[in-house]
């Protein structure tokens, strides 16, 4: 079972915990990303997410379907925040269930690694002396 | 061939509007509308990455276009 | 900052996510052991978890500085209940903030997995017919 | 010497209380003790891993008891 969210709502880790939950777990692996106050030795101010939200949703879908076999994963929640995020808040949130403790790592992290890779969301960090697009140039 | 361009981040910044209605002569491939964006658009070939969706999927150089399709350009992209 | 707790009360990843939370972290990994209902594929009815407290929270505070210190984290959460736990409830918690991801997974991989083999908890399981200690055999 | 041992988990179960006083004449180390407990209690033979603490510490087999110490029995263990 696969739980995608896209939202400009707060994210909630209990929620995915929650999704994820079964009796056939062993163990659940959450990931929790939040806004540093720094990158690069800059501070930053805040941030914000843009996506193009029905292929974000389509691809946040895809990754969560690998994982599911590639891990044999019981239950996925990858929930992605959009919008102004202030430092300490959480832009994304992935929880994953397996029976073995191994896989729910493993399965967490191609996630979270397979999203910053494919998901068409775009992140700009907001300076004292301007913004910028992540990771937009070499 | 004209085509509807939209465009997200920094290539919003790029083209200066997020949706573009957008002529090209050479080809009919996502590779020929790359060549002929990054002519036009210079500051496309400084990104790390420049990939390309049509139909809510991302789609390859030799994949053909026609007049009816709405690509999207997708910048690097920075999720999580 | 290293927060250990071992307990009769239910555990609750929200206490564990809200001691890791930092203004310097980029990500949180978070790992929730559940009981199954299953080993080997024998139905398991419930579980009791047996500690050595004194040394259990004094091996738990070890893995937690050792993890502090490998894998540069800015805090580490451990939580570790005892007592009979029935389905589905959970044994134990481990909250790991670092300034990157990858090292929060590494670190509360390597928590849990050290757990496992140093902290002086026991586990039983009661089956329809007996019970065992688990692991104490080869 | 006579040591006070401390068990937990199937330790207990192979002693049937979880303390007792135990007598042991050949030798003083962590090791002599194994030696002499699983000759007196072989089903300790059977375990995974034999561990000892004392004072709250895992103890090597070359650590040398005296009659004050209190001695945990430490079966394989099974946390998390």
């Amino acid at each position: 079972m696969i739980d995608i969210q896209l939202t400009a709502a707060e994210l909630n880790s209990k929620t995915c915990e929650e999704f994820v939950a079964s009796n056939q777990a062993g163990g659940t692996a959450i990931f929790i990303g939040t806004v540093r106050n720094q990158t690069k030795n800059k501070s930053v101010l805040k941030l914000e997410f843009e996506a193009y939200i029905p292929m974000a949703k389509k691809e946040m879908q895809k990754i969560a379907e690998q994982a599911m076999q590639k891990f044999d994963a019981i239950k996925i929640s990858i929930h992605h925040r959009v919008g102004v995020l202030q430092i300490g808040e959480i832009p994304v949130i992935i929880a994953v269930s397996t029976p073995h403790r191994k896989a729910a790592f493993e399965a967490c992290e191609f996630c979270i690694d397979t999203l910053k890779e494919t998901v068409p969301i775009w992140k700009k960090e907001f300076f004292d002396d301007g913004e910028v697009w992540v990771a937009a140039h070499p | 061939m004209k085509i509807k361009l939209v465009a997200f981040g920094i290539a919003r910044d790029i083209l200066k509007d997020s949706n573009i209605s957008f002529l090209f002569t050479d080809g009919k491939t996502i590779g020929d509308l790359k060549k002929a964006l990054t002519k036009q658009y210079p500051e496309f070939e400084k990104l790390a990455s420049l990939r390309f969706a049509v139909g809510e999927d991302y789609q390859e150089d030799d994949f053909e276009l026609s007049e009816e399709n709405e690509v999207v350009i997708i910048p690097p992209v920075s999720g999580g």
